[in-house]
């Protein structure tokens, strides 16, 4: 059995910011269904150009619906290039700490983060090539994004 | 630490009250080693044999002789498979499945990595074995080690043991059965069934954790797994567990006694909690369906939903339940055995096992329904990809 | 059943009420799966682990990780010996003793029958071993794995192992100690001793049949002998026996607390015991006298009588001894361990094992050194052989 920190319990079972923006200035989706797991993150800037609404839908385990509740609420209240200082650590440190083996799955999040970004920027959606060996089937996280993830 | 509702019995079961207390003796003031040649520690000998006498008897066993006490389920598993394998001398052919427990995986990958043949037989989208396959491979021309389970630990399939065996042992080859699951659960007789070697664990039919068995039939040669002391006749060395033993016999007695009824209450509250999922929550269907089944089990999955999730909702109002096998949950992979059923991706992640023992309620399968539905619905609104 | 006197503690000893009380909850509540995903079941698991600590805590392991727990020291035994010559690959030279437990010969000669080279170490008429040999075999160029016993279960004898383990690692081997009759009994500590692997069983320190653990130090590499499940860190697979690894933790802690006190206790009476048979009794003498012994064991040897006949009158007044190992009683060779020790024929098959713990008393002693005497004389009547 997962030791989940309180926060993280607090973030999976009352989980903040679900949903879909409505016309969104970013929308992104990290993972896939075929991975069978997956995070669509959208968000809407102020006139500050501060995000001022940010929202996720999640299919994944408790560590994937936590660290996306998490993230949203990060999100809240940045510009879009403090937004994408955030880095996985800080969403673990932000939720007091994640199961080693669960690590990965707050790498969605940034994930989505980047994607929703790049649709900001582009208008495109960005079609994310995973390379490197899946080792986490169940998420399609590769080695390469988990050690790049465990360096951070 | 108290469970409310306790759905999890494929994990592991209750101790019965009355092993409990069948076993509390033998810590308290027959401790004595039964090798002993003293009266206090040889005495204790003739628990050991009423014991063995209780497992012969549900498993159908002609001679209580038959009987090998072990640790668990994994051991009489390893010692099954590695035994005979050893026992039989050259390389033979290895066939099992890709749905057994990881009891038996471990140990023939192990074979299958000292360089013996391997056979992994694939099962359909139900659950189900090509017979056709296991004849093919039983006659493959090499003696062969067949070790196919007899009901699933993650879905309760059951396959069709005696039309196996018969395969196999046509073919000259060993056969094994990890009957961990079904034992004790619906009767079983390998006096009337062609099978070698059978495997069982207590905690599965309310005997503790860490003792199990071994049917070897008369005359199955088969190498020890623990070399050492003479105990079960040079079959299993290390001094007699005799609580735990005394209690597995227990438990098979009372298992004998209850089956039918036990059998038909499991299956009725079963399927009424099937019934109620179906109806109640979108996205769900049963893995194994239209298949003979266990009559404690539904492994149920839920669309777009993920099955850790569910559990640990569950389990903050007192629902305990699992997602596959208990000893897989330190692992990441979603479920082997419904990977090989061929489980759509969008169905693969989201599934839970209940499973049902003599102490479950119609109360308990009333909370079940009342509480389950409202956490798919929540669940699903999470999620980017289910639609209402 | 009730025996009166008990000095057969090096066969199996009496369950500690401490023990028994400590393991209850586990078969009456708290009976879940550790690796369960829910509370009920996974919280469990914070029993285990403080079980492990107490372990740890008794042997002076480093880490807690370092203690995988087994269903006996049969299975330690076995698993450190064939899994420690499985992972290193290759054919490993093997080292052993003659007076080792067949837990330890079992697995060593069926390694041998293999085509492994098995060195079997000699003792003296005290027991000792040669320190030289086993320096000679350690650099003999191939890999070794040497499994020797820290004490001797029939005579006490203790081995030098911090010499024998520095020994074996200077050659680059892995070193293995059956310490299954010291553990508990003296002070040990593995991270000062030079051990890799190390074998205890919960029954020789008043936990129950049927629980064991070995120590491997870490990043010994180690094949697991019984293959599955991730219990145990992927090193030992099978439901975790929970009330008995809790059982052993608490045994383990009693044993630390109270050791330095029961050891004084135990050589008060043995000593007291010993001179007073020899004062009482013709033609006896104490194997492994003037070695290094455990505080609690005395085999002494009668001329001209037989042990069992001794055994069986001692039984009739309720005083419960044995000859040699309790797992060989089956058997009607005389003692392995006596044979190596070159005890002559006249003494070989008239030995008898007194073996004591904390729970005997000074009256447990007198009656035996009452009841004792006359027995051996009225045997020794019955001899050709014996003179008066
Ligand atoms: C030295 C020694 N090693 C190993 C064992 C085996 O322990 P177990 O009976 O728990 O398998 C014993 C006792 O039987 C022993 O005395
Ligand atoms: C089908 C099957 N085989 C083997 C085992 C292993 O049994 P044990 O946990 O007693 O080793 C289990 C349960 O864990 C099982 O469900
Ligand atoms: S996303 Fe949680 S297990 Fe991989
Ligand atoms: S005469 Fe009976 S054992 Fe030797």
């Amino acid at each position: 059995m997962w030791e989940y920190t309180d926060k993280v319990n607090d973030h999976f079972k009352n989980p903040r910011n679900v949903g879909a923006v409505e016309n969104p200035d970013g929308d992104g989706l990290a993972g896939s269904l075929a991975c069978g797991d997956a995070l669509r993150l959208t968000f809407k800037l102020d006139g500050e150009k501060k995000i001022c609404e940010a929202k996720f839908q999640t299919f994944g385990c408790a560590s994937a619906i936590a660290s996306s509740s998490a993230l949203t609420v990060m999100l809240i209240g940045k510009t879009i290039e403090e937004a994408e200082q955030i880095t996985n650590k800080e969403i673990i440190e932000y939720l007091g700490d994640l199961p080693k083996q669960k690590v990965h799955c707050s790498v969605m999040g940034r994930e989505a983060l980047e994607a929703a970004i790049y649709n900001y920027r582009t208008g495109k959606t960005l079609d994310r090539k995973i390379d490197g060996e899946v080792v986490c089937h169940c998420f399609g996280a590769t080695d390469k994004e988990i050690e790049k993830v465990a360096r951070e | 630490m108290k469970s409310s509702v306790y759905v999890d019995n494929n994990a592991t079961t209750a101790v019965a009250p009355e092993v409990t207390e069948a076993m509390l003796p033998y810590f308290t003031e027959q401790w004595g080693n039964p090798s002993s040649m003293h009266t206090f520690g040889g005495g204790v000998k003739k628990a050991l044999d009423a014991a063995r006498e209780k497992v012969a008897a549900l498993l159908g066993a002609e001679h209580p002789n038959e009987i090998i006490f072990t640790s668990c389920g994994s051991e009489s598993d390893n010692m099954a498979i590695r035994g005979a394998v050893d026992a039989m001398g050259g390389h033979p052919h290895l066939i099992t499945t890709r749905v057994e427990h990881a009891a038996v995986l471990g140990p023939c990958h192990y074979l299958e990595d000292k360089g013996f043949r391997l056979s992994t037989l694939e099962v359909d989208e139900k659950g189900n074995l090509d017979l056709n396959k296991v004849h093919e491979f039983s006659i493959s021309g090499k003696k062969t080690v067949a070790s196919i389970m007899w009901a699933n630990n993650e879905t309760g399939v059951i396959f069709p043991v005696p039309a196996i065996g018969s395969i196999v042992k046509q073919g000259g080859g060993i056969f094994h059965t990890d009957a961990v699951q079904i034992a004790g659960k619906l009767p079983i007789s390998v006096k009337d069934t062609p099978i070698d070697l059978l495997s069982i664990s207590g905690h599965k039919l309310h005997a503790p954790k860490g003792i199990g068995a071994l049917y070897a039939r008369r005359g199955t040669k088969i190498t020890p797994h623990i070399m050492g002391g003479h105990q079960e006749r040079g079959r299993r060395a290390g001094t007699e567990n005799v609580p735990y033993i005394v209690g597995l016999g227990t438990a098979c007695e009372l298992a004998m006694e209850r089956m039918q009824k036990d059998a038909m209450h499991e299956r009725k509250l079963r399927d009424r909690l099937e019934a109620g999922i179906l109806a109640t929550c979108k996205g769900a269907s049963v893995n194994g369906a239209g298949t003979e089944r266990l009559p404690n089990t539904s492994n149920i999955s839920f669309e777009y939903v993920e099955g850790e999730a569910i559990l640990l909702m569950l389990d903050d109002i007192g629902i305990c339940a699992s997602t596959g096998s208990a000893c897989a949950s330190g692992s990441l992979e979603p479920s082997h055995v419904l990977r090989a059923m061929d489980v759509p991706r969008s169905m693969l992640h989201g599934s839970i096992r209940f499973s049902l023992s003599r102490y479950n309620t119609d109360e308990d399968i009333d909370y079940v329904l009342e509480k389950l539905p409202p956490i798919i619905r929540r669940l699903r609104e999470l999620s980017p990809f289910a639609e209402d």
